[in-house]
């Protein structure tokens, strides 16, 4: 069948940010995410929560342009202080209309 | 002294507590499971506040007044007091010494059920309206300090208003205002039926609480290692401004006119440091402040510091402060 | 009249459920973990079951007979009437019609559960055997409406058969059923041992009942911005139903011989709207029919409209119906 | 090491369809899946469950004509109806042979 | 006898775990979250610690040496035993035998648990020590087991002595030696407080045991399509193993001085095959050895031939012995 | 914005081998990994756990070296006698330094 190509965002972050993060995913023009629980480690500890290496997983379907963006974005907020890591991945759609805000 | 020491250190609670300690130490892998311990604290939270409205309804308002007053005052001065010690003695950045004082001018509730079943142990019963005065601390503080930071620190990246509301509505207030409300709303008869299950003095209640605090170790014990990472100072400090703000809060609380058992649970309100409220809240607008400097300080060194020995110093301090009066 | 209703509007099962829907208006995050709501839910229908099957075991059967024929009676004309009403008064679609009668067809065990704490309260000890009632109105509802919505609507997309077995050994049917084979055979003896923390007329169970209801406030609430999709008919028709539905109940189950407390708990079940069995089976069955709908209805309109007025009113109609005979 | 080319495919859906989609991804030629229980929010509010924007993504890895499949067969079914996604992803497997029922 | 099985079978923990059994074969989806089914073991063991480390407090250490050392004794017997059985007898692999030795060579404390509330409930109540001897059971079954697989299959995948620093600070070990050590320091007082909490004879105790047991029946249903897979020969043995091990540790019980109802006890945990401890240990160490031999063995056909059979055959056994002595 | 091509070693496996995959991956060069907790079925049955199904998904983003690393290493030591898979996803991310060990 026609699948379209578009990009999966992908954050790893504290769960304090998720809130935050779902209302800028929003305003850069996503159209929806996914949430997972998780936990993990990596190059920092600072973790801001009482159980220690809970993490949020967040992916969010987007147009390569906004993927840009929102890479951009949490490059500039995010990366300095918080436990937080993000990458992109290529994925195939059905429905792509679905992704598109515009 | 020792006495009162002892007794503490071998009741049920604290053992629990450094139980979960030893279980980290020893690299055990035991933990309550997140939901499990998230419960517990909802139905402490909720037990606190159905009961204390239940007693609330019984309290003339006139006693609640001053207590009242106090304790806004104790929730004003215990974040500038640790903001500047911490900046101007420990030279610690503006962002990390807001950051602690959000923690210690907020309160926890943890600690406060700890010293409420403390003295009521000891037949020191306390007022009926002790848990109404735990939710006036829990806000100011916290308010105060981040107000601090926005105003020292470059713009915060999030509207402290926003952070306040989530305090505000967060799961602590909703179960200690929503409960209190209820609590004197339902009257004793229905409190009868339901007593035997929210009654902090019962036995629910307290077995309970020692599951939670077997997690709390655990949770304490996890960051044993950070202890290193927070340096002398910090260590010193977790271990001086409780005991600093809690004998002058013995002290005021028994002028204000609180009985023993309430000067002693006010006192452990002012020592203790928020772990639940403030964590969140000064992430969000202090991002460049050390969370291991903050989270360690308060469940590493002066949670369990107040649960060991705090309380009963605190107790002793408010008898030998009612012997004065 | 408004002596029952203040009455039942201060008992902490009410109150706590109100707070769940304020905290949600005040966009408060506090809500019960998942797993502890579930363990919540499985603990009450679990009691429900073993006590009502010890009590069962006490009933003689003769008295039984008539109850369970009028109740089967109102499975089956409840989801009709529903049926009826929103498809030509209403005007919706088949599958939304259809989706709507299988919940009202449907029971709500924690509205059972209210409605027997409501009645103990009051004196009107109900009936042993009206949990079993309970599981007699569980199925039939949904099986109907779903006959009808396989029947007028395009082939559904899962055999209604298939669904009605996995409602048969849902969670409520497994835990009620299960409870009252269970509670029939242990006798009296080994009830004893586990009464305190399994009665439903108990402090455990109340207390657990509270904080349930505390999440379901929270669940109620999250849908009150869906209030505006339903629209006025659907809203009216959440309020009616379970009016129209209860008051007949009280009636036909006061002239069926049950006492006062059990023609309350039966009309209570008859205005009550499934909201843990039929929603998953709706999906399925009915995939065209908008979610939205039933469980606004359902959660957000006749569950409260039931907990907080119309127990009481199915009460006082029940005495008046006592009266009356 | 040797890794094949796959295709995996990404559903995220209503709770209340697991077992259906279960059964469907092996009838359409998957030997396995894993599910993740999670939480989001797309383009439609629908969601049959007592807690609203619970999820489950579900992940099967199978060979691009499954794929192919898979997305035919969910597009017809499922979007119009349900809170649903799918997607595809390129993976490299170790041990190809796991993944054909042939 | 058939009296003492009668009895068994219709006490409230023999029925849950049935009824959960049932649930399975009728394939409901009927489970507790996994959170609730950990916490409930969390709290049954913490309680079984706390009540055992209470009554240890006045059990003169006399009384237990002996007991103490038939304990090790048959930690040291019925995994070279089982060994022996699967591997010569049966003609399994090395690494399965030792695998399914380990597991009958630790203990079961669910089996525990539901021995000591079946001699309570028969009025033999057992020696306030009996706790002490299961924590001694608990390590040197799975350590003798897993170092005849190191030994026998080609180096395992593990050092045997990490796996058992996890088995010694497992969940089980931290809190029975935790609950043992906690409630001997806490003394009378303290305990009266929580007991009717943490009382393993209260309803608290005994009705969240229901619940846990429910669970149980549900994890053992799962299993019986494995049935099967397992074979005749370890069919047999999962049966016939229990009766003989459980049946010697009556006799060599009652020798040792063990009240009927210690001796009891001592039967069920020598009968019992591990499945908390004993499951990732063997899966690290003989990772080779099938998981669906020794899991179903352990949960679907031991366990269930304990909790409905075993416990008063073992019972009934003591009684002779006693007469006999 | 410029981002890295990197390797996502993905391996979802029994919860018994967790602790030990971590050490193993950060020996083998991985400096960071996320877990989530998931359930699946694939084509073999054994699970040493009492909740048959449960398994983790370990997701460690490395250098395409790291990568093949990891997937001989766990071929070689998981693949016979475990519930065990293993996939390699492309993902393109931000900061790639944080990713290197050296
Ligand atoms: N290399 C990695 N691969 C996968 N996840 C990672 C990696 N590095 C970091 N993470 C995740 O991102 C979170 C934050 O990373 P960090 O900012 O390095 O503490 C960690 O807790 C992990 O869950
Ligand atoms: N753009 C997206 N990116 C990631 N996940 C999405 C996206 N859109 C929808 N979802 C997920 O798919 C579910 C159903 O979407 P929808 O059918 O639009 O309600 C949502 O609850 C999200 O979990
Ligand atoms: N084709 C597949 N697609 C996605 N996940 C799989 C697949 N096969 C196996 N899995 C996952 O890997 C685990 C172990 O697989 P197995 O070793 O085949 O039992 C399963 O429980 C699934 O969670
Ligand atoms: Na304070
Ligand atoms: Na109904
Ligand atoms: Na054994």
């Amino acid at each position: 069948m026609i699948t379209t190509p578009l990009k999966m965002v992908v954050i790893v972050a504290e769960p304090v940010l998720e809130s935050r993060l779902v209302n800028e995913l929003r305003a850069l023009g996503a159209t929806g995410y996914t949430i997972l629980d998780g936990r993990g480690e990596g190059t920092r500890h600072a973790h801001a929560t009482d159980l220690p290496g809970a993490n949020i997983r967040i992916e969010a379907i987007v147009s390569p342009a906004v993927a840009g963006a929102v890479m951009e974005f949490v490059s500039a907020h995010y990366f300095v202080n918080f436990s937080f890591i993000a990458y992109v991945v290529d994925v195939a759609v059905a429905r792509s209309g679905k992704y598109s805000s515009s | 002294m020792n006495d009162i020491l002892r007794v503490n250190l071998l009741s049920p609670i604290a053992l629990a507590f450094v139980l979960g300690v030893i279980a980290r130490a020893v690299r055990s892998e035991f933990s309550l499971p997140k939901e499990i311990y998230q419960g517990l604290s909802i139905y402490l939270l909720w037990s606190l506040g159905l009961h204390g409205g239940v007693e609330l309804a019984h309290a003339q308002f006139g006693a609640i007044a001053l207590p009242a007053a106090v304790t806004l005052a104790i929730g004003c001065v215990t974040p500038v007091s640790t903001y500047l010690a911490v900046r101007h003695i420990g030279r610690f950045s503006e962002a990390d010494s807001a950051g602690i004082a959000a923690h210690y001018g907020s309160v926890s509730a943890v600690t406060f059920i700890a010293a409420s079943t403390f003295v009521k142990g000891m037949g020191a019963e306390p007022e009926g309206f002790m848990p109404t005065l735990l939710t006036l601390l829990e806000i100011p503080g916290i308010q105060i300090a981040l107000t601090i930071g926005a105003l020292r620190t470059r713009a915060t990246s999030r509207p402290v208003s926003e952070i306040m509301h989530e305090v505000l509505t967060g799961r602590t207030m909703v179960l200690l205002v929503g409960g209190l409300c209820v609590g004197a709303l339902i009257g004793d008869k229905n409190w009868q039926v339901i007593a035997p299950f929210y009654d902090t003095k019962g036995a629910v209640f307290r077995g309970a609480l020692c599951l939670f605090m077997l997690e709390m170790g655990v949770l304490a014990g996890a960051r044993l290692g950070d202890l290193r990472r927070v340096g002398p100072f910090l260590f010193a400090f977790g271990i001086l401004a409780p005991l600093i703000h809690g004998s002058l809060a013995a002290v005021v609380g028994t002028l204000a006119g609180l009985s023993i058992g309430g000067a002693t649970i006010l006192a452990a309100m002012a020592a203790s440091a928020s772990y639940i409220a403030a964590p969140p809240a000064v992430r969000m607008t202090l991002p460049d402040a050390n969370p291991t400097y903050y989270l360690t300080l308060s469940l590493a060194i002066t949670f369990p510091f107040n649960v060991l020995a705090g309380i009963p110093i605190f107790y002793r301090i408010a008898q030998i402060a009612h012997g004065a009066k």
